[in-house]
């Protein structure tokens, strides 16, 4: 009987590559949970987020960094969020819910999405040719985050630093998803 | 007058003085015996089959705008008989046959183009799908031939078969299908019917119905009171807005729908291609445009255009079907309003109010069925029963569950 | 078009799924003697009105909410955007 | 061939020669060029063929009005159609050719047309070509259209690539003449984000052709400044090259921009892109453009308008004859004389059609005041005119001026209406204008210079005050006013011969007459019946003249006979820059599964299901035919054990308090009491009570499911259910998020499929029949510490199970599950053995879930409770829905079992017609079965169940076989389910 046990693979395998001006690059090391608010349970969920995480809950297009500088709390939609962590392994949604106990529901989406971080001064015209937001830098601050679609791909984008973004979308179409952001770096080289 | 051949030779040669107006510029009378409401194709084809098949001539047709200034005068001319239930396939199929005899009937021609139309599958249960429905059509008279990838390419070599993210699977045929002039059948079936007696008046608004005791007996106009012994409402888009004045809801959303046409070019597509992955139809014009089009856009609007992701949706299945039409320039977009009902099929039926009658609900699908929709419509006018390939076209069918839903989309009008 | 989302500010209409008139909200009680009738009406009748329409929309591409937006059918002009759960509760709608 | 006609500098940069061929010939020309500048400059007036009658056609304008100098540009699948020379930039090697003659341009075999005008004159073809019957598809219509379309497609992929893109900016400029400059500096100033788009290659506009002065300072070079000024400025975005098409909802613009049309060759970059531009306020600039005045022959090569013909002196340095007149019928055509003769072109003269003193002519220039052309002479090219009373003028180009057309076009797009000014004779933008858009310069009737510059300027200030933003005080640049005097003057009655309306269409005032006579009277009717304005240049140089004169002809004022519709594009768009880079494999996006990698290594067949590719089966070395294996897929799943990945399966995360509630409601059967730790079917309806879709879903705890949808319908249910959460039953606490891609799941099928996964699954978790019996769910370990989840379902009739783990780790469980399995001769199966099994077992799947069957139908009646609400429980008992004659599911065998059941045949009772009336219904899913060695089907009939044994005709006409056929169960194997409880 051969060795069975599994090894883990990201859905690009580790992608990355400098562009001159924009550098992608496939984060593989973080995790993604979900947090749903209870009917009801927001005061005691944010109490929790405070005392656990050190910040407030975010507002729906906005994100929070935690006090450890790491965690960032993704407000996607008005009763739910997504904890953006490094971690390495299995266990991302019990590192959530053992901080945060019975005040929240959770999901792991660490391998629902593919996670890429594009940086650089050219990212923003690379990204006028998929995204549809206006990404100007006083008007998507750092920290902001949005889900939208691009190139017919559902897809979410953080500006997490000055010229950094994360892009994500469904780990199904990581290579569709890649192709159009490589594309669009591409064509304004 | 009589068009033809030799009339154009006599007045060619003696300047042209000859021609007349193709229609008169009636008063409204005070009353007839059919008022029809909307001057588009069905209300002209209407008004012409009852005067020509049901002898009935005493027909005023009323238009707020310009004759054939609907749907007759901004879809893309297509005509096809490629329906699957037995409550939709036997009246398009009579329908074709209307306009397989068309111009001869109302010596007029409106360049009836049967150059096929090809319905392109791309996977195994849409071939499933196109063969019941080929079946259902052959049931019902009509011609349909299933292509194999093979059949479809001899067809279509134009076609992407190579690097397509949906390779074609499979074809459904109707070689009796194509283009009409649209335009022209209007003026037609307005020539057709004036010559017969029937006033048709321009610039003609209904503000109202007269309804007393649940009879109406005429309508209330921009040009004055007009009594009538039955009132006949085919006004597609406007259906809702205008049966609103007779206190009835519809079953029906009006939508748009944008067609688009290219710069003129040599012929290059035979006759009618549809995309079975994507939101695309495409014919060609005898002045060479490509004429096409897709989906509505889907947001209830009486606003005859539409926006930006439509024509991006349709060109990119454009492009993903043909790609030899890259360099065609889009020389023009517009955008029709949609009668879209609950089950993507039509009406015509009487309302509950004596003497009202409605003909809607045709969806995109409404230029095709302009023979047989004035002709059943006038059926129904005349003898006050349904024509036998109308029997299923019902305003009450969905309270006894009796939709006619080719799509199987359920009671949402956009997704039909 | 643009769909001004009450939470995330303008977003491109592409990004919403379009169901129809917000009426839908308003499902019939099942117990009721006409429920049949009732749910007719609800499932197939539309005002379809030319002017100011509410309607539902999905933000499919974006916060997954239901919005109720009211827009003029005949110019387009986007006049309210509410949250369809709020419009909802509001109606007393709840379990 | 020397550049006989290249009398200057221009704007046009002479020290470097671009050689370029027309038709073969090899020609010169130089940067700044456009072509048909370059084929002016070299001697070159005869371009093109006209539509109908194939009429010599020269240069008509100096723009993207242009309605008769169409070429082919480029050659190869490169070639382009019905591009106008007047807005192509020249570049070195450039290749054109005329378009539209059967022969060479100048023996043209269709110019025979032209002879038989009499008799094609308007709508000709709406009175004959009706008899007899079959000859207009086998007959008339191939010869209209063997002469239809201008240009012609290379019929290959177009090679080049095209990009889209979406910028946002507070105020949008859309053209960058004097007025557009002035308005962007200002808005640009107070400090808006400004986009400064314009279709010409360079900025200026009018400025480029005329001989100006702006602040004291030529007026080129006042551009040029104000275009330095604005591009230091990081909140201004210049685009040249780019022209705004279309004014859509809410301050979205579509633009396109040309990135690499003016290059010879693209270099794999994009060669357009288009822009949507979101905009909160729209300044449009766009300028006017100049109309003819219809006379006998007045679509004479040479004959060109008097603005064009300053253009191509002007800036192109170009004279576009030698011995030039003008006809016009205000002072702007005077311009056109004073220019030339500046430039030392000899004027034959200034014909004026207006009465009183001339204004001042240019010295020598024979003058006519009150006078007309009534007709032009020379078939390939001008030579000469006659005046109304009768003199002769010799002259090789006619500059022609019947005034100004504001273009409204943008204003127009959201079906505003434009007015009528009778002060310069033309349109003007109406009130009803988009939102946020507002006119300047000459495109609001600003007919001077002086007044465009203050309009613009000061709508850019206003537009940036609206926003906000603080106006800077420098005040509007100055000019001198021109005259701008002008008389309408639309047609030369003394005319006898044909006088042009819409060149490219020809149309001419006959015609329009011809429209008038048969009734054709209302806008709309003229253009459709005669085609008025229904050219490639959608009639800018034509539709007011047409109009004009229907107008004189029904004693109706302008106003009153109003104008056509205009619509988008203002230019046209190639489809291709619509579609961007949505074609061929990257149409649409790929969705694949995590074992894709795997299944390529294996040499998978896959298949596109939705956005998915799927394995369809695994040919094995000596397959021929994909028959053999999916019979050994099957086979080797029933015999032993067999893996298929159905990731693509729709899976939704539900949590909350009231979750058991909420999938009470949503699906149609009950859900309330499932155990924790059990899975059960579910039957989802629509609120019309018609099927929506189904699926399983498992109780991994109090507050907590996951349900799993059909690959198809995954996307629409979670939508329905956020409906229901968020409209219907706000107040329950239900929680949605899909799970879709968070899991990696296989189904393991066969009676050794237990064997094989003990082997996986980690020791301290007991799956035997007794611990995890049918519909059983757990979440547990597997090969040593790896979460996953395991549900005892099955679709194919046999013992079996769904594993599911992390995606992460399905690449590695997929091969795990092989490796482990060897020891049982595991096989992979695709999506075809997938549907054969399922045919076999009877269960509905795509083909039978149309959103046309109820639950009766399907033979789920009993499924849907009537003891709670649900949806679609309430309409689902709609008479329509319950017939006594309704359809059901059942099974079909052949009679001669050697036959092949086809999907899609309709059901007859046997001996009656196969028509329509004797549909009984048709076959939905048919697969050859290698556990029953014959073909079995599934379908809907009438009465099916009351049916059963009855033989009935499965009539196919579509390709001819009608066969008899025996209703069965659907049960093909093990009815009882015994194996899936083994």
């Amino acid at each position: 009987m051969p060795d069975l046990t599994l090894t883990a693979q990201p859905p690009l395998g580790g992608f990355s590559h400098d562009f001159g001006g924009a550098k992608l690059a496939e984060i593989a090391d973080h995790a993604l949970v979900s947090i749903a608010t209870p009917n009801g349970g927001e005061k005691k969920l944010a109490a929790a987020i405070k005392k656990s995480y050190g910040c407030a809950l975010p507002r729906p297009g906005q994100s929070t960094l935690a006090k450890d500088g790491d965690t960032r709390l993704l407000g996607l939609q008005r009763d739910q969020m997504f904890a953006f962590f490094a971690h390495d392994g299995d266990q991302a949604l019990a590192a959530v819910a053992n901080k945060l106990g019975d005040a929240g529901y959770y999901t792991d989406q660490s391998d629902s999405w593919v996670m890429l971080r594009l940086s650089g001064e050219l990212s923003w015209t690379a990204l006028e040719r998929i995204c549809p937001l206006d990404l100007h830098p006083d008007v998507f601050a750092v920290g902001d985050v949005a889900r939208t679609m691009m190139e017919h791909i559902g897809a979410v984008i953080l500006r997490d630093g000055k010229t950094d973004f994360v892009l994500m979308s469904a780990r199904s179409s990581a290579r569709s998803f890649l192709h159009a952001v490589e594309t669009s770096i591409r064509n304004i080289l | 007058m009589r068009y033809s051949a030799f009339r154009i030779l006599k007045e060619g040669l003696t300047g042209n003085r000859g021609w007349t107006p193709v229609w008169r510029e009636p008063e409204p009378k005070p009353a007839y015996d059919i008022v029809i409401v909307g001057g588009g194709g069905h209300g002209l084809s209407t008004a012409y089959y009852l005067a020509k098949e049901f002898g009935v001539t005493n027909v005023a047709v009323l238009e707020k705008g310009w004759l054939g200034s609907g749907n007759i005068g901004r879809n893309t001319t297509i005509i096809r008989s490629n329906y699957m239930l037995p409550g939709n396939e036997p009246f398009y199929e009579f329908s074709m046959k209307l306009w397989e005899g068309l111009e001869q009937d109302f010596n007029y021609n409106a360049m009836v183009s049967q150059r096929g139309i090809l319905n392109l599958a791309h996977s195994d249960p849409q071939r499933d799908g196109y063969a019941r429905r080929g079946n259902a059509m052959r049931m019902a008279g009509a011609d349909a031939v299933l292509l194999d990838a093979d059949g479809v390419r001899k067809l279509c070599p134009f076609l992407d078969f190579d690097n397509a993210r949906f390779p074609i699977r499979a074809g459904l045929w109707q070689p009796r299908g194509g283009t009409v002039r649209h335009d022209a059948v209007a003026w037609g079936y307005a020539r057709g019917a004036d010559s017969r007696g029937i006033d048709i008046i321009q610039n003609c608004e209904v503000t109202g119905f007269q309804i007393k005791d649940g009879v109406c007996s005429g309508v209330e106009t921009s040009r004055g009171t007009i009594a009538a012994k039955k009132v006949a409402v085919c006004v597609a888009g406007s259906s809702s807005h205008v049966m609103a004045k007779a206190g009835m809801r519809l079953p029906i959303e009006s939508h748009v729908l944008q067609a688009f046409v290219s710069e003129g070019l040599k012929p290059v597509i035979p006759g009618v291609v549809t995309f079975g992955a994507g939101h695309f139809y495409v014919s060609q014009s005898d002045k060479g445009g490509l004429v096409f089009g897709g989906d509505i856009d889907g947001y209830n609007t009486y606003a005859q255009r539409g926006n930006l992701p439509v024509v991006e949706d349709v060109c990119e299945g454009g492009m993903a079907l043909m790609p030899m039409i890259g360099r065609a320039r889009l020389l023009r977009m517009w955008g029709g309003i949609m009668d879209m009902s609950m089950d993507g099929s039509p009406f015509i039926d009487k309302t509950h109010i004596d003497g009202l009658y409605f003909n809607g609900g045709w969806c995109y699908g409404g230029f095709k069925a302009t023979p047989a929709s004035g002709f059943c419509y006038a059926h129904l006018l005349a003898r006050d029963e349904p024509h036998p390939t109308a029997t299923e076209m019902r305003l009450d069918r969905f309270s006894r569950g009796r939709p006619i839903d080719e799509k199987g989309m359920g009671a949402q009008p956009n997704l039909h | 078009m643009i769909i001004d989302h009450p939470l995330l500010g303008p977003r491109d209409a592409a990004e919403f799924y379009v169901l129809g008139d917000a009426s839908l909200i308003e499902r019939p009680d099942w117990q009721d003697d006409n429920a049949a009738a009732a749910f007719d009406s609800y499932m197939h009748l539309r005002d379809n009105p030319a002017g100011e329409h509410r309607e539902l929309w999905f933000h499919e591409q974006g916060d997954r909410s239901w919005l109720v937006v009211t827009r003029n059918t005949l110019t387009h002009e986007v006049v309210k955007v509410e949250l369809a759960r709020d419009v909802a509760l509001a109606l007393g709608r709840s379990t | 061939m020397a550049q006989i006609n290249r009398i200057g500098e221009g704007l046009v940069d002479t020290s470097r020669t671009l050689s370029f061929t027309f038709n073969g010939d090899t020609l010169a020309g130089h940067p700044g060029d456009t072509l048909a500048s370059a084929l002016l400059a070299n001697g070159i007036r005869f371009v093109g063929r006209s539509f109908k009658y194939h009429r010599p056609r020269g240069i008509f304008t100096a723009g993207s009005e242009e309605p008769n100098a169409l070429v082919q540009l480029r050659t190869g699948a490169h070639q382009e159609p019905n591009t106008r020379a007047t807005v192509a930039e020249l570049f070195d090697g450039l290749t054109a050719t005329s378009q539209n003659h059967r022969g060479s341009l100048k023996f043209d075999l269709l110019a025979m047309n032209d002879l038989l005008t009499p008799f094609l004159g308007a709508g000709f073809y709406y009175k004959t070509f009706m008899w007899p019957k079959s000859f207009w598809e086998k007959v008339y219509e191939p010869l209209i259209r063997n002469s239809a379309g201008l240009g012609r497609l290379s019929g290959e992929a177009d090679p080049d690539s095209y990009d889209k893109g979406f910028l946002h900016c507070d105020v949008l400029v859309i053209g960058a003449g004097p007025a557009g400059l002035a308005a962007a500096l200002t808005a640009g100033r107070a400090g808006a984000r400004v986009i400064l788009a314009d279709e010409d290659f360079r900025f200026g506009g009018r400025l480029l052709a005329e001989t100006h002065e702006i602040d004291g300072a030529d007026g080129v070079d006042w551009a040029e400044q104000a275009v330095a000024e604005l591009a230091a400025m990081d909140n201004v975005r210049l685009m040249s090259r780019t022209c705004v098409h279309g004014a859509f909802d809410h301050g979205i613009y579509g633009a396109l921009e040309r990135k690499t049309d003016h290059l010879p060759k693209s270099g794999g970059k994009p060669r357009q892109v288009l822009w949507r531009i979101y905009s909160r306020r729209a300044l449009l600039c766009a300028g006017a453009t100049e109309r003819s005045i219809c006379f006998g022959n007045n679509d004479r090569p040479g004959v060109m308008l008097a603005g064009a013909v300053r253009t191509y002196v002007n800036r192109f340095g170009v004279t576009p004859g030698q011995r030039v007149a003008i006809f016009t019928n205000n002072d702007d055509g005077w311009r056109t004389a004073h220019d030339l003769a500046e430039k030392g072109v000899e004027i034959a003269a200034v014909i004026d059609s207006r009465d009183g003193t001339p204004p001042a002519a240019p010295h020598g220039a024979m003058v006519a005041m009150g006078s007309a052309v009534t007709n032009a002479a020379g078939r390939h090219g001008l030579r000469s005119l006659t005046l109304t009373n009768g003199q002769t003028i010799q002259a090789d180009c006619l500059a022609v001026s019947g005034g100004w057309n504001p273009n409204v076009h943008l204003t127009c797009h959201q079906r505003g209406r434009p007015v009528w000014r009778q002060d310069i004779a033309a349109f003007v933008p109406g009130g009803d204008l988009p939102v946020g858009m507002s006119v300047a310069g000459a495109a609001k009737g600003d007919m001077t210079l002086s007044a465009a510059l203050k309009a613009g300027h000061g709508a850019g200030n206003a537009a940036a005050k609206d926003l906000g933003f603080t106006a800077s005080r420098k005040a509007a640049p100055k000019s001198d006013d021109e005259a701008a005097d002008v008389t309408a003057f639309w047609q030369v009655r003394e005319s006898k011969t044909r006088a042009w309306v819409d060149q490219q269409n020809d149309v001419t005032v006959k015609d329009v007459k011809l429209a008038h006579q048969d009734g054709f009277r209302a806008v709309e009717h003229l253009k459709r019946y005669t085609t008025l304005g229904m050219a490639t240049d959608q009639g800018k140089t034509a539709n007011v003249l047409g109009l004009a004169i229907m107008a004189e002809l029904t004693g109706r004022t302008i106003p009153e006979t109003g104008t056509t519709v205009f619509r988008p594009p203002y230019s046209p768009v190639p489809i291709g820059a619509f579609a961007g880079r949505s074609r061929g494999k990257d149409f649409r996006p790929y969705r694949l599964t995590t074992s894709h990698g795997w299944a390529e290594e294996q040499g998978a067949v896959f298949v596109e299901t939705g956005m998915w590719l799927r394995a369809q089966w695994f040919p094995q070395p000596g397959e021929t035919h994909w028959r053999q294996s999916v019979d050994r897929e099957v086979t080797r799943t029933r015999g032993s054990v067999g893996v298929c990945d159905v990731t693509t399966l729709g899976k939704i995360d539900i949590q909350g308090r009231d979750a058991a509630e909420f999938l009470n409601k949503v699906y149609a059967n009950g859900f309330a009491k499932l155990p924790v730790g059990k899975t059960r079917y579910g039957l989802m309806l629509r609120e019309d009570g018609i099927a929506m879709d189904d699926g399983t879903t498992a109780r991994l705890a109090e507050n907590h499911f996951v349900m799993t949808t059909t690959t198809a319908n995954a996307v629409s249910v979670f939508r329905h259910m956020e409906f229901c959460r968020q409209c219907l039953w706000p107040g329950l606490d239900v929680h949605l998020i899909s799970a879709t891609e968070q899991w990696a799941q296989f189904a393991v099928a066969g009676p050794n499929s237990r064997k094989l996964l003990q082997k996986l699954v980690d020791a301290e978790h007991d799956i035997s029949n007794e611990a995890f019996p049918f519909m059983a769910c757990a979440e547990l370990t597997v090969c040593g510490g790896t979460p996953a989840r395991l549900f005892r379902i099955s679709f194919s009739g046999e013992l079996a199970y769904e594993i599911a783990v992390p995606a992460r780790y399905g690449d590695a469980m997929v091969r795990a599950l092989m490796a482990a399995g060897e020891a049982f001769d595991v096989v992979a199966y695709g999506t075809e053995a997938l549907g054969v099994m399922r045919i076999e077992k009877g269960h509905a799947a795509g083909n039978e879930l149309t959103g046309q069957t109820t639950a009766r139908d399907l033979g789920l009646g009993r499924m849907v409770s009537k003891k709670k609400d649900c949806i679609g429980n309430t309409l689902s008992e709609r008479e329509g829905l319950n017939r006594e004659d309704g359809l059901t599911l059942v099974g079909f065998r052949p009679v001669d079992r050697a036959t092949e059941l086809k999907a899609g045949a309709h059901f007859v009772v046997k001996g009656k017609p196969v028509t329509t009336e004797n549909d009984q219904g048709w076959m939905t899913s048919v697969a050859w079965s290698p556990t029953l060695g014959h073909s079995i089907g599934l379908g809907f009939i009438q009465r099916g169940h009351d049916r059963m044994g009855e033989t009935v005709i499965a009539a196919d006409p579509l390709r001819g076989n009608d066969i008899e056929v025996e209703i069965v169960s659907p049960h093909f194997v093990d009815p009882e389910g015994e194996r899936l409880r083994a």
